[in-house]
């Protein structure tokens, strides 16, 4: 009985905080201002949301078969959905779409290395 | 009338079908229109799920929107990003075949067995005599897979010819590394015809318009046998 | 520094595990869904990927062409050659119960299926691979921009 | 005939339906194999395309002479008993057109030795003979099948590997791959519409084997609208495939820029093996004396044939092109078949099937010169047939006699049925097809005509110099060209055989929906 009450209440836990990423994830693409940003919620809807809910079906599903299967659904996502984010975002950087960015630079890694090089 | 989960669900795949179906439609970019089919095939998978056609669901998204999608990319990048707008009149035609067979179609519905009907010729007839029949005869779990292999194996036979000669195909059409036929039929004897063909160059420009350049070998001089 | 190196090192951990996948779908597809054509699209998927990553020339070299070209009609050849091994021991064509004519439990039926499927299996992989390598190899290869 | 079925083996009469598909496909996958580099390969591959046209040949004849003999063939794939399983089923109907279709195969085969060898790029020449094995495999297995559903997957065998066929004219004339392109468009379209027929057939009697969709439409009956719909989409998808008239706009491009062999081998079977299909589902699995099938048969299939023979005609005087002119020309023979057929009388269908047979052999003949004419001259236009007379005797003749037969000359076989078909419409009481019958009769005069009259009343071409000297296309092209051209003429002499079996075959239209299916054996 108790043991039920833990397993529904963690598989909750894992459900809700999935949905929650998934939620904010969606957010995200709707409100952020532009590609690469909204590439960073969609990636979190993707991997934490999407992972999280696994989990959550997995513990409701107990030591089964069932929940074998979907901790090698959860392995392949973990490697996937952020190798896919990646991909994308690297290939819009690729193409030479430039990030939209506020007041604060960040600073280019080849000019801070340039810039060290010049105090020494 | 009993409103179930299910059905606000295929009503919901259905119009993303729908959408979708018309982007690709209106699209420009090939691009585009190859993601988006790649789209509409994964959305069928879910809706095929949903009406319990786990295999047709499965090879829909292993075929429409894994390699398929691959392949259109690879076949799209032989030829333009673009498609040319279609003047509206040439538009016409397709349209009324469309609207025709929609609404023959529609005009059947209202004879045709209920959705998930036990009692339905499909469903009573054979297909009940299948489900019988694997568990006396084949001793499968799955059924499809005892139809598809065994009782109508002469049916995946022509299947699998048919994707051999799809290969076979793109073989004889592209050749597998790509070099696609240079060389030039000529008559045996003297040619003695006046126009044999319009001048090359202007069939190729309407035909393919590779955007990669690439480096085309003369055509080999023929070695042919007298007869 | 080769620019793809995190999709090289996944693709590098994903495409076994892809081909694995792919031979799960036709041995288990007796007891669940899948069988020959879900397992060869996967199975040629799994080859497409490594063709993506690491370029059509790596790919020509760990599955040539020329075995592409065998594969697709060895899997014809295959499954016709099942129809006519049955029709060697007295049955019709595709009659798989002469395999095994005594069995209680359709043995004979099993190993048909079974080979049957390993056909299918052999022309859709290869099938597929053939039409991917005719496309890719028009183009040079495939550039960033492409993508 | 029957002495034919003596001389074959037991086993192959018992297995020879499946045995006349499965031997193709097999043999195609074993041509496909071989290795391309090699010249001698080629050699292999047509002699072993040749020899398994032959070896169906043979089959062909046995059953023929057994569905004569006793009645209809059926063989159980997987030995299940259909509904369950895939039957075959051949019966008078069927098995003239598999017996055409094998014995073009061999005829085209033995011209295509030298015509390949200057059509086709050396190292593709295997496996182009295997893309024809299959096609010829698919066509045998559309004609043999008895599930409706095995049907559209042999169309699809045999549709998919003819796109292949007619792209390959590509090294000839550039124009082969749009026309391919059309051809795969249309085709496929007509293969959906036909599938979709199919569907709505199995949810109205949950079977797809034919004798028992028949049986189960009959307690249906012609009221439901689903049908109704799936005749639509049969007749429809089939009529694409066919070349009915409005829906031929594929054929001429196909006809015209395919290899020449491929072009003959079609024209004279696939639009053949399409039509039997119209025929098998309307005839047979359809009941015709449901009213909205026989206005169907009436107004719309004999208009089609009607305006096609007219249209199509006309269109064949205006074209440049020796084969365009021979494509239009079929389509407009397809309106007679049709013609025949829309009468769904006893004459009407028997010079329907009879002129499908003769035009077979004409249309085979007829392309096969032309063919030769390019092989020899490289000749594809009108303007340049002149002097062929002079150039290439044989040859001209051989197209001369195909020719008249087309226009239906008395003592030819084209004749022979258009006379039927006359016939038939005069006791149907439609005068005004009889006057269409001769109106486009003569517009066939004219533009067979006009190919006859340059060769043989214009002089031959200079070159430099001198005229262009005899060339005679080779004896393996000649020998085929020789057996259609004169088979025309004899059964125009005596079309007893031919006849025969037309009217066997309208003798199983007219019995309506074949029914005799096994009750299933579980436990219904």
């Amino acid at each position: 009985m108790t043991l039920e009450i833990i397993q529904l209440v963690v598989s909750g836990a894992f459900l809700i905080s999935g949905v929650f990423f998934v939620l904010a994830g969606a957010v995200g693409v709707l409100r952020l201002p532009d590609f690469y940003t909204r590439m960073h919620a969609a990636g979190m809807t993707d991997t934490l949301g999407a992972e999280f809910i696994i989990f959550g079906l997995m513990v409701q599903a107990g030591f089964t078969q069932t929940s074998l299967k979907l901790f090698l659904i959860a392995f392949l996502l973990f490697l996937t959905s952020p190798t896919a984010s990646h991909a994308v975002a690297d290939a819009a950087h690729h193409a030479g779409l430039k990030p939209l960015l506020g007041k604060f630079r960040a600073p280019n890694p080849a000019e801070v290395k340039a810039n060290k090089v010049e105090k020494h | 009338m009993h409103l179930s989960p299910v059905l606000f669900l295929n009503i919901g795949l259905m119009a993303m079908l729908i959408v979708v179906a018309i982007a690709v439609v209106r699209m420009r970019s090939l691009f585009a229109i190859v993601m988006l089919q790649g789209v509409y095939s994964l959305l069928s998978a879910v809706w095929f799920v949903s009406l319990d056609a786990v295999d047709v669901a499965f090879t829909e998204a292993a075929v429409g929107a894994g390699v398929s999608t691959v392949l259109m990319l690879g076949a799209m990048l032989l030829t333009d990003r673009d498609v040319k707008p279609i003047a509206t009149k040439q538009k016409l035609g397709p349209l009324l075949v469309v609207i025709v067979t929609g609404v023959a179609m529609f005009y059947a519905i209202g004879d045709m067995p209920a959705y998930g009907d036990g009692m339905s010729p499909a469903n009573a007839y054979i297909g009940a005599e299948y489900i019988e029949a694997t568990k006396r005869e084949i001793f499968l779990p799955n059924v499809v897979t005892a139809v598809l292999a065994s009782y109508r194996g002469y049916d995946t036979f022509g299947e699998t010819v048919v994707i051999f000669m799809a290969g076979l195909g793109v073989l004889l059409l592209l050749g597998l590394n790509g070099n696609a036929g240079q060389w030039r039929a000529k008559p045996n004897g003297r040619n003695i015809a006046k126009n044999v063909t319009p001048p090359r160059k202007h069939i190729e420009e309407a035909e393919e318009k590779p955007k990669v350049k690439k480096t085309r070998k003369a055509a080999k001089p023929r070695v042919r046998k007298k007869s | 520094m080769n620019p793809h190196v995190i999709l090289r090192v996944v693709a590098k951990m994903l495409i076994p595990l892809i081909a694995l996948f792919a031979f799960y779908v036709q041995f288990h597809g007796d007891f669940g869904p899948g069988g020959g054509f879900q397992a060869g699209v996967i199975f040629a998927s799994s080859i497409i990927l490594y063709a993506l990553i690491f370029g059509m020339a790596a790919a020509k070299k760990a599955m040539p062409p020329s075995w592409v070209r065998i594969g697709m009609s060895l899997g014809v050849l295959l499954y016709g050659g099942t129809g006519v091994a049955t029709w060697l021991l007295g049955g019709n064509f595709l009659d798989y119960t002469r395999f095994a004519p005594e069995s209680t439990h359709a043995a004979g039926q099993h190993w048909g299926i079974f080979s049957v499927e390993l056909g299918v299996l052999c022309t859709v992989a290869c099938a597929m691979l053939a039409i991917f390598y005719a496309f890719g190899s028009r183009v040079q290869d495939l550039s960033d921009e492409d993508w | 005939m029957s002495s034919i079925s003596h001389i074959l083996p037991s086993w192959v009469l018992t297995h020879g339906p499946a045995l006349l598909v499965v031997l193709p496909l097999l043999m195609a996958v074993l041509v496909a194999l071989l290795p391309s580099k090699n010249t001698g390969a080629e050699k292999i591959a047509w002699m072993a395309v040749l020899s398994t046209a032959i070896i169906c040949a043979f089959i062909a004849f046995g059953i023929l002479g057994q569905v004569v003999s006793h009645g209809p063939v059926k063989y159980a794939m997987g030995g299940w008993e259909p509904p369950i399983g895939i039957g075959y089923y051949i019966d008078a109907l069927s098995a003239p057109i598999l017996l055409l279709i094998t014995l073009i195969a061999v005829l085209c085969t033995l011209y295509a030795l030298p015509s390949v060898v200057a059509e086709i790029e050396p190292k593709k020449r295997s496996p182009f003979y295997a893309a024809f094995l299959v096609s010829f495999a698919g066509l045998l297995g559309m004609v043999a099948t008895g599930d409706a559903f095995n049907v559209f997957v042999f169309l699809e065998v045999s549709s998919l590997s003819t796109y292949v066929l007619v792209a390959m004219g590509a090294s000839r004339d550039r124009r082969a791959l749009t026309s391919a392109y059309k051809y795969l468009m249309m085709g496929s379209i007509g293969a959906t519409f036909f599938v979709i027929g199919i569907g709505f057939l199995y949810m109205q009697t949950g079977t797809l084997n034919m004798m028992d969709i028949a049986r189960i439409l009959q307690d249906v009956g012609p009221d439901s609208r689903v049908v109704k719909l799936a005749f639509v989409f049969i007749v429809v998808g089939l009529g694409l495939k066919l070349a009915m008239f409005p829906l031929h706009t594929w054929l001429p491009g196909a006809y015209a820029y395919a290899p020449s062999f491929v072009t003959a081998f079609l024209a004279a079977t696939a639009t053949k093996a399409a039509l039997y299909l119209l025929l098998r589902f309307g005839f047979t699995v359809f009941d015709p004396s449901w009213t909205f099938i026989s206005k169907f048969f009436m107004y719309l299939l004999a208009g089609a044939g009607i305006l096609g023979m007219l249209i199509a005609s006309l269109q064949a005087i205006f074209q440049n092109d020796i084969r365009r002119v021979l494509a239009f020309s079929s389509v407009a023979q397809v309106g007679y078949m049709l013609l025949g057929i829309g009468m769904t009388t006893t004459l009407g269908l028997t010079a329907g099937y009879l002129h499908m047979l003769n035009h077979a052999m004409m249309k085979g003949a007829l392309f096969l010169a032309v063919g030769a004419f390019w092989y020899r001259f490289g000749i594809t236009q009108v303007s340049d047939m002149r002097g062929l007379g002079k150039t290439m005797p044989l040859t001209m003749a051989g197209f001369t006699i195909a020719g008249l037969s087309l226009i239906g000359v008395p003592g030819t076989a084209g004749f022979v049925s258009k006379l039927a078909l006359v016939r038939a419409a005069a006791e149907n009481g439609w005068w005004w097809a009889v006057g269409v019958i001769v109106v486009t009769s003569i517009l066939a005069i004219i533009y067979i005509g006009r190919l006859i009259e340059q060769a043989y009343f214009q002089p031959a071409p200079k070159q430099g110099a001198a005229t262009v000297a005899k060339n005679e296309a080779p004896m393996i092209m000649l020998i085929p060209l020789w057996i259609l051209a004169l088979s025309a003429l004899v059964f125009g002499i005596d079309a007893e055989w031919t006849t025969g079996l037309a009217e066997a075959a309208a003798h199983v239209l007219e019995g309506g929906p074949i029914l005799n299916t096994p009750p299933l054996s579980g436990g219904h």
